[in-house]
């Protein structure tokens, strides 16, 4: 019986503790905290026990209100939507446990209305993933956008003017996603992606659904980070909190990416879509200036945060561009770059979190090799993250990247090829500079501190959960093949 | 920078005269989204809530029974969006000073 | 700071109209199943004529009629309002928010979605209400913490 | 040609409050303007959800015993109606939070001008 509703009861978890989290808080500041680890440690349960039953026997439609679809609305849980359900709740689980020690330095007293804040952005992110109907999709997407805004404008001190451009452009970015989804109505007169995926082929050369496929995928691609639609990412990421970049930055883009996976996969079908306008090979492009970009502005800084910031941009250009390239081994690419960048984006912000905690600066001049002495295990976990993220084979961030590129090569997509191998070398120089600073020769200038310098760990809280995504980038590493192929019986076509 | 703006501007002006060229008239009665049935052969929400709503719910404002009833996972949400805005003010504006 | 000079004929005023807004909002929320109307339109007038009371009479009146530190449970107990009873439905063996399998015995299925709408209205209405309230108070305030 | 004028003459006068409103976003350098601009580019939406939702000789969606709810005709497509009043409050949260934000910004740098912003940021 439970199994009929899982969709929704994922959905629901997070709501419930949005409530519980400001009963409890205004009795008990202290409890709010527990219960966001709780909340979604229930969801990761729920959306692992969905995907086991998924894997057995297939998508489930749930109606809500009992409402047959194209009257009513409906949550889809398929392989696509559980798989990212499933990566987001997981990570969101392990940044919340990290968080207890950061909520108490950095924003002390407002434990409760921040965690019900972010709760409140997981509803969102997961409604966005499993609803069914367009409509129902911007209401998600503005909760989301809504509890991300607040919880990015806490932090230091210019983080609300962060978070107020990131409020204009997002906002402006949703409404013309409205806008889109009002010409895909007027013309189809159905709000249900199943409903209009049927009748969209008869309206292939209406300029109307041309001109909505453009506005959708603008006002994704603004929440998405695409390229030139980038300008909020890196201020927002590097002034907001530790625990509200570590929650957003592996979250929010990745969701912003599967609406385009959706749309161009579900709603238009590759097909259509290339006939209607050729919006595969213009977010392609952009994708593979957006890699190049934000490799070459993540070399640029000096600051820890800013430059994962960049790093980020560079990133969402992978998973952009295994879409863009169409085809079950890009499709699959894709999606093990979102698990991959996931984990190691979370740990490597976590990092940089327990940096902060413990230096108060996450400035990358500054490190030497008294942090190995100081910090190994977050050290370690840095390396493992890093290393994954340039893409060396046992660790997981080699193989999405190996499959992108059979993709590639099997479009005969030299260029986007080469753009993925000279990324790859990019990503090598600005994250081994780091480790270069760590683990080689670089004293510090006064000998007798570096020689007194004690090992001064972070707390079991905070290095719990970075070791932990540290050793799931291993352990997806070696597992490669089994996730493989689960992803590619999930590829629609 | 001003340059680019104003490129920005006309270029979306012009998205949406594009659009707006091939859009059905309004008002019209024949438009797929006020037809009986749909193009495949499915319901129709716009006249499948007019004839059915007062039946389902015994409400005679037809918008109030989409609001609360067929659709009302969405006013769901839309009060939890409400939700997030006083708790985004309780979050920012409310002094370190423990309250309550 | 400037005094806060209060004066008798806003304050007089602000009382005289706050209850028939605050009617008003009632009756909006209540006769939404007849015409237009509802529980965002309701609580918005609720909320107005509080405010009203808060802006005229400042913080020595209002707290006569909603206390700062009640509004964020008002809120909440709104969401449970409407949270619990797509719940009810869901364990009485319904999908969420179906209100057919609400507990009312011995109703048709169409009177009990019309009641089951009636619940949610209010629910919303209260939300809206406490939170607009909420809103203002924060920012009245204005404290930042940095 | 003046039937094409006449079906879609809604169409252009949104198309206007929506360039009235990204223009206020782009080029405005004070904040309370921009989210002003922001403000009124939410409506136009609004208002082309609105307008799509008209039938000529239709009346509104309250059900009046006098005209048959069997022929769909005679009564206003009410989902637009209902999608808008779900956008509506969207954007009135989302004016809230922009307040905030301000409210936030002024209390740390004193000025809600962009350009003053950026140097006293650097």
């Amino acid at each position: 019986m439970i199994d009929s509703h899982l969709p929704a009861l994922i959905a629901l978890t997070f709501v419930l503790f949005s409530i519980l989290i400001p009963i409890f808080g205004l009795w008990k500041p202290k409890s709010s905290q527990p219960l966001a680890v709780l909340g979604s440690g229930i969801a990761s349960v729920l959306s692992l026990y969905a995907f086991a039953t998924y894997l057995q026997t297939g998508s489930i439609r749930y109606f809500f209100g009992g409402w047959e679809p194209p009257v009513g609305i409906e949550f889809v849980y398929d392989g696509l939507s559980g798989f990212f359900v499933l990566v987001i709740n997981v990570v969101a689980f392990f940044v919340f446990i990290h968080s207890r020690k950061v909520a108490r330095t950095e924003y002390p007293g407002k434990e409760m209305p921040y965690f019900a804040l972010a709760m409140l952005a997981l509803l969102g992110f997961n409604g966005m993933i499993l609803t069914g109907d367009l409509f129902n999709l911007y209401v998600f997407l503005e909760i989301s956008s809504l509890a991300s805004y607040g919880l990015i404008a806490i932090g230091s001190r210019p983080a609300p003017y962060a978070a107020f451009r990131y409020l204009i452009i997002g906002t402006a970015g949703g409404t013309l996603y409205l806008l889109g989804v009002g010409f895909l109505y007027t013309v189809t007169g159905t709000l249900n992606i199943i409903d209009m995926a049927a009748m969209l082929p008869t309206f292939a050369t209406n300029t109307a659904v041309v001109a909505a496929l453009v506005l959708m995928v603008v006002g994704i691609g603004v929440k998405a980070a695409l390229f030139p639609l980038h300008g909020w990412l890196p201020d927002s990421y590097t002034f907001a909190s530790s625990s509200s970049s570590a929650l957003i930055a592996p979250i929010g883009t990745k969701v912003a990416a599967y609406i385009l996976f959706r749309i161009v996969f579900y709603l238009f079908g590759v097909e259509l879509t290339d006939a209607v306008a050729p919006i595969t090979t213009v977010i392609g492009v952009l994708a593979a200036i957006g890699i190049l970009y934000g490799s070459i502005m993540a070399i640029a800084q000096t600051e820890m945060k800013r430059m994962l910031a960049y790093s980020s941009v560079s990133q969402i250009g992978y998973i952009i561009m295994g879409l863009s390239l169409a085809n079950p081994l890009g499709f699959a690419g894709a999606l093990l770059h979102v698990l991959n960048h996931a984990v190691m984006k979370a740990c490597l912000f976590l990092v940089a979190g327990n940096l902060r905690m413990k230096e108060g600066h996450s400035d990358i001049s500054k490190f030497d090799d008294s942090y190995r002495k100081k910090y190994p295990w977050t050290m370690a976990s840095f390396s493992v993250a890093a290393i994954s993220m340039v893409g060396l084979p046992p660790l997981a961030g080699f193989f999405s990247k190996w499959y992108l590129a059979l993709g590639t090569i099997d479009n005969e997509n030299w260029i986007f090829l080469a753009v993925i191998l000279i990324s790859s070398l990019l990503n090598a120089v600005y994250f081994f500079r780091i480790l270069e600073k760590v683990y080689m020769m670089n004293p510090k200038k006064d000998q007798k501190e570096a020689a007194d310098a004690k090992r001064n760990e972070v707390s079991f809280s905070m290095m719990f959960p970075t070791s932990v995504l540290a050793i799931a980038l291993i352990v997806i590493g070696f597992a490669n093949a089994a996730i493989v192929g689960i992803l590619f019986n999930i590829f629609p076509m | 920078m001003k340059a680019l703006k104003i490129i920005i501007l006309v270029l979306f002006a012009s998205v949406m005269i594009y659009a707006a060229s091939d859009l059905p008239y309004r008002g019209d009665p024949d438009n797929l989204m006020h037809a009986e049935e749909s193009i495949t052969g499915t319901e129709v929400v716009g006249s499948y809530v007019i004839q059915e709503a007062y039946k389902d719910a015994k409400t005679p404002n037809i918008v109030t029974v989409i609001l609360g009833d067929y659709r009302s996972v969405d006013t769901f949400g839309e009060q939890v969006v409400v939700f997030t805005a006083g708790l985004i003010t309780l979050l920012i504006l409310r002094s370190r000073r423990r309250q309550v | 700071m400037r005094r806060q000079d209060e004066s008798p004929i806003v304050v007089l005023g602000s009382r005289l109209l706050s209850p028939y807004i605050m009617l008003f909002g009632l009756y909006v929320i209540f006769f939404g199943h007849y015409s237009p109307g509802g529980g965002f339109q309701g609580g918005t007038l609720l909320a107005a004529s509080v405010l009203l009371i808060r802006l005229a009479g400042g913080r020595r009146v209002s707290r006569l009629q909603i206390q700062e530190f009640a509004t964020t449970p008002l809120a909440v107990f709104g969401v449970i309002i409407y949270f619990s009873t797509g719940l009810v439905a869901m364990i009485m063996g319904g999908y969420f928010l179906d209100y057919e399998m609400l507990p009312f015995t011995g109703m048709e299925p169409a009177m009990v979605r019309y009641w089951g709408i009636l619940i949610i209205e209010v629910g919303i209405g209260l939300a809206v209400m406490a939170i607009l309230v909420m809103i203002y108070d924060n920012m009245v305030k204005g404290e930042d913490y940095a | 040609m003046l039937d094409f004028f006449l079906g879609h003459y809604a169409y252009w006068f949104v198309i206007i409050l929506m360039c009235v409103g990204l223009y206020g976003i782009l080029f405005k350098k004070n904040l309370v303007k921009k989210t002003i601009g922001l403000a009124i580019f939410q409506t136009s939406v609004v208002l082309y959800f609105v307008s799509i939702a008209s039938k000529w000789g239709a009346t509104v969606p309250v059900k009046d015993s006098n005209i048959p709810v069997e022929q769909a005709a005679n009564y206003l497509n009410p989902l637009p109606h209902t999608l808008m009043l779900t956008a509506i409050v969207v954007g009135v949260a989302t004016l809230g939070v922009a307040f905030t934000l301000i409210m936030a910004i002024y209390n740390r740098y004193e000025t809600l001008d962009e350009q003053e912003l950026l140097e006293k940021i650097q």
